[in-house]
């Protein structure tokens, strides 16, 4: 990466509060460094490259070229706070904090400084109700449609049938651990399935105690919601252990190439779900040759093609859509965060569209609305295998149970409703 | 609690009293070595009382019993008059007993003037409520204590160290800050543990003036433990000596002076 | 006998082995606090600057490469060679033992004789310099350690043991790397103790430990002490950071494992070798048992809390720690 | 030359003792008071409230809480992180049980439940010293942290267990929530820190403060003069912790609105904390606010510099920073031992005699 000369003055730029609208300014509140960097660096590096392809295929977006604001938050909310600060006054149209505790700091923010705020596949859950939820966004699925995704592909497995099977939710002990517990709490009722859950307290680097009790109560499948290094000792303990390894699924979190490698052979045939295709998409031989050979990659380059590189990509690709279909509503190039956010309700993603872009089949078609913030939650099993070091998808995208998700969505958005005082409506 | 019982007027017209403190069949061990051996003494109202005897002889234990820091497994200890319980160490000093160690033990963090007003802290009354709002009572209170630790200050002529860390300070004037703090508290009972250790003749004139200053000013009852013999012997009213935990001799100067187990003890003689 | 009591004993065994693990960790601790009363925070970040060195010596990366690329505009990452294993820990020990020598250098000497929290501070300075510089060196992603230990549990275990209890008993289950930790602690101990007693650095280092002033006053050089001191505690670094990067690949996490020796010190006493091995011993056991007893019932994840109140009962009965010098008060 | 005490003699204890004894010193501090009260809240906007001044009053507070305990009493803490959640979920709790009383009670109760939490974990103090007790209180920070993520009760059983600041106002300015107006947050965090500030000061130059520093420099000695050991550290334990509390209730409540407890009351944040006394300067209310302000400051304003100026990539830049904070940290500890607010008293001693240093 070059040395980019920023001429603008940012401490004036941080201290005005007046936007000087020459261009579409999206901020990337990455993380490149602390415990969950490698994570943060290939989603990051996959946001911004598809964006300077944009500008480098494109002019932008709508002929507007695209400028990208890195602000660096280690994963703290606090320093994430400063970053969101120090950007939005730069005009900033949608934010994509990759922090289940930014988002949750930034939720309110964003509303009252109303510019829309996307988190997909983590945040709160419950903003997929558009009405309660007016400027958060998190399609194209959340956490709840994850867990149910998951009994849905092991239902397929077992004939229709979990009754008596065991499931272990092995679960990061925080926020984002947690989300999946009431989900799968419910479809244990229904499908009569028993749930034991194991919380590994941060970081997650000693999990014998867990680990032994999975060996202990053999449970038929082993469901994990990690981040982090807890990923990989998971993965690690499971091998050693000898659970198999085929009824071992991660989350989309849980199922990048960093989090099996360090376990290396004993880490083949390891399932996750995801939320985007893996394939070789022809949009990154446009991104190799028109950014990396042009010296703008984001980060070393070495990142392509990844799991979380491809997410990135994919966020960055929903949310020019939605930037592009602003100024199809509003009739304007320098869309404001306000159309964007107009653009975003109004997103269609089409099979059609994505064979278009280069990336056929990378997400599910869907559509938005004011009432669905929350995409289709459509997600698919991949599995690890070592020798070739690749992910491979197994399934094609499954749905989740809807009648389950649906209630506890309007549930918890209710109760978010009733504590803040909002009138759920549509802008 | 003996043939002295009545107060009387000593040579030089103090007044000495009646038994202010009465230690009675006190014997004090560690593990199985015992310090104190079954000793008894008293110190009057007024007098000054020395503890004398060679190294180890037991004289800061028996300092550390008074004070209450160390328990004796035997013996009762009476104070004005009144058994005293099992106390703790600051429970003792809020009886009025004040104290000075061996070792300096000042607080080095803090200035001369913050150190000697640590010895008033049993005079201020002020809860932390009214401590946090100042002014009123606690400014007040602080006024008033700050004035009476002036003139101690002045008394022991300190006045150019006042906002000195006691850190800064050198040995001599270490000890004096000592003393200053000790007499801030008004004490009624004044121990002091080798006032004297490491002065030169000068340093030590100067201590032996202010002790009987203390004692003849305020009337401060003071027991205190000292190396030197001539300034013991110049001193005190009435001197216990120890030798291995025992007391082997109790009077005044001129009496102990003479008791031949005292003039063994102190000249080396062996022991059976 | 029955299921639940073989269970027992897995958890009392499996406990024993995370304890030695913590223990590799408190080692270095120790060995710094004992010869120069500092309480090195920095340690565990020692260990997570080793095992990166190591790591990227064995891949053959270029160390600060991104800073260069960055400078000169070039693409730089590799040299294009690998290191072989022996030859790279050789080479990591250098760059520690060289550490060592710039921390003493360059830090502590200008800080001889003050309180020891602004040591603590220092090292707390120290632990964010080197994270830092860590991060520059090797770059931030995940590295693997192709070491070849072996990992997994014992097959041959679980096989003689599987028939002692009922049909849902599967065996005892042991993790070889645990085993190769245990045996890489005793050693490591072992060699230590044996460098303190036998060889005159050793002896000049147990006399600074006891007092700076008498070993001075005999000619020994408490520079030399003290560099020798930090290298040691540089190695005992790079074998936790290799233990415990084999786990979990060597990551920023791998700081974070100095909270677990924590109670590990408490319990053992600071200034104790033994110390550091018998606490972790009895942490590594008394959470596992916990944490399987009592845990389940309260929801888990009762491990990082309960090595600290153990360690913290412990201590108001015995303030020194188990092995920790007399803490002895006058007046 | 300005900087004289020839002259400024002064006829009464009550002077003598005042905070300020040099008149210039006065003078600055008025000055500061009035910059920060009647200039600040009108230039200030989203950026400079929510990334700089708001936390660093905040951590004020806390750091002003931790130095009674460390800098005072000399009792190491490590369990601020666990203290200050205790703090933000006493007031959580508060604010939505009791929605119509006022924010300002909530926070000070808030301080209030933490002290008699804070006062139960000092317990151990008594009986284990130094780095064994600092340790110790880490017993106190995961324990808390732990509870506060284990049980529902304490974040009303939403489904994330993060806990999110309804809007409450003081008169009818929002002071939380997302509609607060920067100068009212600013306000009300700089009405706590005053008020903590001055409170701190009273309590540490009169008998509680000498307490303090006398069992800090010999708890034996100090027992022998008449200072009852527990109660002082326990005292110690409840006063720190009380401020600790409301820092807390106001990270939650005003600057942050929505909190994870593991996240945002995390060890990192004890251990920040402790950064801040030392390096500000243990026993000093000053330091207290000079070690906030460096390390709040600092990697803001490195960020700026390398980011923002100099165009680096962001992640070097963050390395860079690390490099950088540490380094500083040893230089200045190598420089001045004794913290900030001692460079500072060394500093105005040279001053004092300026032009003539001899």
């Amino acid at each position: 990466m070059k040395m980019k000369k920023l001429a603008a003055l940012a401490i004036a730029a941080s201290v005005t509060a007046a936007p000087v609208m020459a261009e579409l300014v999206i901020p990337d509140l990455s993380y490149r460094t602390g415990p969950y960097a490698a994570g943060g660096t290939p989603f990051s590096d996959g946001y911004q490259d598809y964006f300077n392809l944009l500008n480098a295929r494109d002019g932008g977006i709508g002929g507007e070229p695209v400028r990208i604001l890195e602000c660096e938050t280690g994963y703290s909310t606090e320093r994430g706070v400063e970053c969101y600060e120090s950007t939005k006054g730069e005009g900033a149209l949608i934010y994509q904090p990759l922090s289940t505790g930014i988002a949750y700091q930034l939720i309110p923010k964003t509303t009252a400084d109303q510019i829309p705020l996307h988190t997909m596949g983590y945040g709160r859950t419950s903003a997929a109700d558009g009405e309660v939820f007016n400027w958060v966004f998190n399609y194209p699925a959340n956490y709840w449609d994850a867990a149910s995704v998951m009994v849905n592909y092991l239902l397929d497995e077992n004939g229709g049938s979990l009754d008596g099977k065991t499931l272990a939710l092995v679960y990061h002990n925080s926020a984002y651990g947690k989300e999946p517990i009431r989900t799968l709490e419910t479809l244990s009722e229904m499908h009569g399935f028993n749930l034991t859950q194991l919380a590994v307290d941060h970081p997650g680097q000693e999990q014998k105690s867990q680990w032994l009790q999975i060996r202990r109560e053999r449970p038929d499948y082993v469901l994990m919601w990690g981040w982090g290094v807890m990923n990989q000792v998971a993965i690690q303990e499971a091998a050693n252990i000898g659970f198999p390894m085929e009824n071992f699924i991660g989350n989309w979190w849980a199922g990048a190439e960093h989090d099996v490698t360090p376990a290396g052979a004993a880490a083949n045939g390891y399932k996750s779900l995801n939320m985007n295709r893996i394939d070789d998409l022809p949009v990154f031989a446009e991104i190799s040759s028109l950014v990396h050979d042009a010296g703008n990659a984001a980060g070393d380059g070495s990142n392509i093609g990844k799991v979380l590189y491809t997410r990135g990509m994919y966020a960055a690709m929903l949310a020019a859509e939605a930037i592009a279909k602003a100024q199809e509503i509003h009739g304007v190039a320098q869309v404001t965060p306000a159309m964007v956010r107009d653009g975003m309700e109004a997103l269609e993603i089409t099979d059609a569209r994505m064979e278009e872009l280069g990336m056929a089949q990378i997400g599910p078609a869907f559509s938005v609305s004011c009432q669905d913030h929350g995409g289709t939650g459509f997600g698919i099993v991949q599995e690890w295998d070592a020798a070739s070091g690749t992910w491979t998808a197994l399934t094609d995208y499954i749905a989740p149970d809807d009648s389950v998700t649906g209630p506890l969505v309007t549930e918890d958005a209710a109760a978010f409703a009733a504590e803040n005082n909002i009138t759920p409506g549509c802008l | 609690m003996n043939a002295m019982a009545d107060s009387y007027v000593t040579e030089d017209g103090r007044t000495i009293g009646g038994v202010l403190m009465d230690l009675r069949e006190i014997t004090l061990r560690f593990g199985g070595v015992e310090a104190i051996k079954n000793i008894s003494f008293d110190i009057r109202e007024g007098e000054i009382r020395a503890i004398i005897g060679p190294n180890g002889a037991g004289k800061s234990s028996m300092l550390n019993v008074i004070s209450g820091f160390y328990k004796p497994q035997e013996g009762e200890v009476y104070f004005r008059g009144a058994l005293r319980p099992a106390m703790k160490p600051y429970q003792v000093a809020r009886q009025g007993i004040a104290r000075t160690f061996q070792n300096i033990a000042l607080f080095e963090g803090m200035t001369v003037l913050d150190n000697i007003m640590t010895g008033r802290l049993n005079y201020m009354k002020a809860g932390i409520i009214k401590q946090a709002i100042w002014k009123g009572a606690a400014e007040r209170e602080e006024i008033e204590n700050r004035a009476h630790v002036e003139r101690v200050i002045d008394f022991l002529d300190i006045q150019a160290i006042r906002k000195t860390p006691v850190g800064r300070l050198p040995y001599g004037l270490k000890k004096r800050v000592e003393l200053a703090r000790a007499l801030a508290a008004d004490p009624k009972l004044l121990l002091l543990d080798e006032p004297m250790a490491g002065m030169n003749v000068e340093e030590k004139e100067d201590m032996s003036r202010f002790i009987l200053d203390v004692n003849d000013e305020f009337g401060t009852t003071i027991a205190l433990i000292e190396h030197d013999m001539g300034v013991v012997m110049d001193l005190s009213d009435r001197v216990v000596v120890m030798d291995y935990g025992r007391k082997i001799g109790d009077g005044t100067p001129d009496e102990v002076r003479g008791n031949q187990e005292v003039i063994d003890a102190y000249l080396g003689v062996a022991h059976d | 006998m029955s299921t639940d009591f073989l269970y027992l004993v897995e958890v009392l065994i499996n406990g024993l082995m995370a304890g030695v693990m913590y223990s590799l960790v408190a080692l270095g601790f120790v060995l710094i606090f004992k010869a120069s009363g500092i309480f090195n925070y920095a340690q565990g970040v020692m260990a997570l600057f080793a095992a990166l060195t190591l790591a990227g010596i064995m891949e053959g990366q270029v160390p600060f490469a991104h800073i260069i690329n960055a400078i000169l505009g070039t693409n730089i990452h590799h040299f294009g060679w690998h290191v072989p294993a022996v030859l790279a820990i050789l080479m990591t020990i250098v760059v520690m033992v060289g550490f060592a020598w710039g921390v003493q250098r360059f830090v502590f000497r200008h800080l001889v004789g003050q309180e020891p929290i602004i040591l603590f501070m220092a090292t707390i300075g120290l632990a964010y310099f080197l994270e830092g510089v860590g991060d520059l060196m090797w770059g931030s992603d995940i590295k693997t350690l192709a070491l070849g230990l072996p990992q997994g549990g014992s097959r041959w275990l679980e096989d003689m043991t599987v028939g002692w209890g009922g049909d849902d008993f599967y065996g005892f289950y042991i993790d070889k790397l645990d085993m190769v930790a245990t045996i890489v602690a005793i050693l490591l101990v072992a060699s230590l103790i044996a460098f303190s007693q036998y060889t005159k650095h050793g002896r000049a280092m147990r006399a600074v430990a006891d007092d700076h002033q008498a070993a001075l006053s005999v000619g020994i050089s408490l520079n030399f002490i003290w560099i020798l001191v930090w290298s040691l505690a540089g190695f005992v670094a790079l074998v936790a950071g290799i233990m415990w990067g084999a786990k979990s690949g060597v990551q920023f996490s791998l700081s974070m494992i100095a909270l677990k020796a924590l109670p590990v010190l408490m319990l053992g006493g600071f200034t104790s070798i033994p110390g550091a091995i018998v606490g972790g011993l009895i942490i590594g056991m008394g959470e596992k048992l916990f944490e399987y007893t009592v845990g389940s019932l309260v929801g888990g994840a009762t491990e990082n809390w309960f090595a600290y109140v153990l360690a913290l009962l412990f201590l108001v009965f015995r303030p020194q720690g188990l092995f920790g010098e007399r803490i002895i008060e006058r007046v | 030359m300005f900087y004289r005490e020839a002259g400024d003699f002064k006829t009464s204890y009550a002077e003598d003792n005042q905070t300020f004894p040099i008149k210039f010193d006065r003078y600055r501090y008025w000055l500061v008071l009035a910059v920060a009260y009647l200039v600040i809240p009108f230039m200030i906007n989203d950026y400079w409230a929510n990334a700089i001044f708001v936390p660093f009053l905040i951590y004020a507070i806390a750091a002003i809480g931790l130095n009674i305990l460390t800098g005072y009493c000399g009792q190491v803490s490590l369990g601020t992180g666990g203290f200050m959640a205790v703090g933000a979920y006493a007031c959580y709790k508060l604010m939505t049980a009791f929605p119509d009383v006022n924010i300002v009670f909530h926070i000070l109760v808030s301080g209030g439940v933490t002290a008699m939490v804070g006062a139960a974990f000092g317990l151990p103090s008594l009986r284990i010293k130094g780095f064994y007790l600092a340790v110790a209180t880490l017993a106190a920070q995961f324990f808390l942290v732990w509870l506060f993520n284990k049980v529902g009760w304490f974040y009303n059983y939403s489904a994330s267990g993060q806990i999110s600041a309804p809007e409450r106002f003081v008169g009818p300015f929002a002071v939380t929530g997302p509609n607060a107006a920067p100068w009212a947050q600013y306000m009300i965090c700089l009405v706590f820190v005053t008020v903590c500030a001055v409170v701190a000061r009273n309590l540490t130059r009169g008998t509680l403060g000498r307490k303090l520093m006398a069992i800090r420099d010999m708890d034996i000695a100090a027992e022998i003069i008449g200072v009852n050991p527990l109660r002082t550290k326990l005292t110690a334990f409840a006063i720190s912790s009380f401020f600790i509390g409301i820092s807390g209730a106001l990270f939650f409540a005003v600057y942050l609105g929505a909190v994870e407890v593991g996240e945002a009351f995390g060890i990192q944040k004890s251990f920040l904390v402790l950064f801040m006394v030392i390096i500000g300067g243990l026993g000093s209310i000053f330091g207290s606010f000079a070690g906030a302000a460096f390390l709040v400051l600092l990697p803001v304003a490195l960020k700026f510099v390398g980011s923002d100026l100099m165009g680096w990539p962001t992640d070097l830049v963050s390395h860079l920073q690390l490099v950088i904070i540490g380094a500083l940290i040893m230089f200045f500890l190598i420089k001045e031992p004794h913290g900030l607010a001692q460079l500072w008293r060394v500093t105005k001693e040279k001053l004092r005699l300026w032009p003539f240093p001899h």
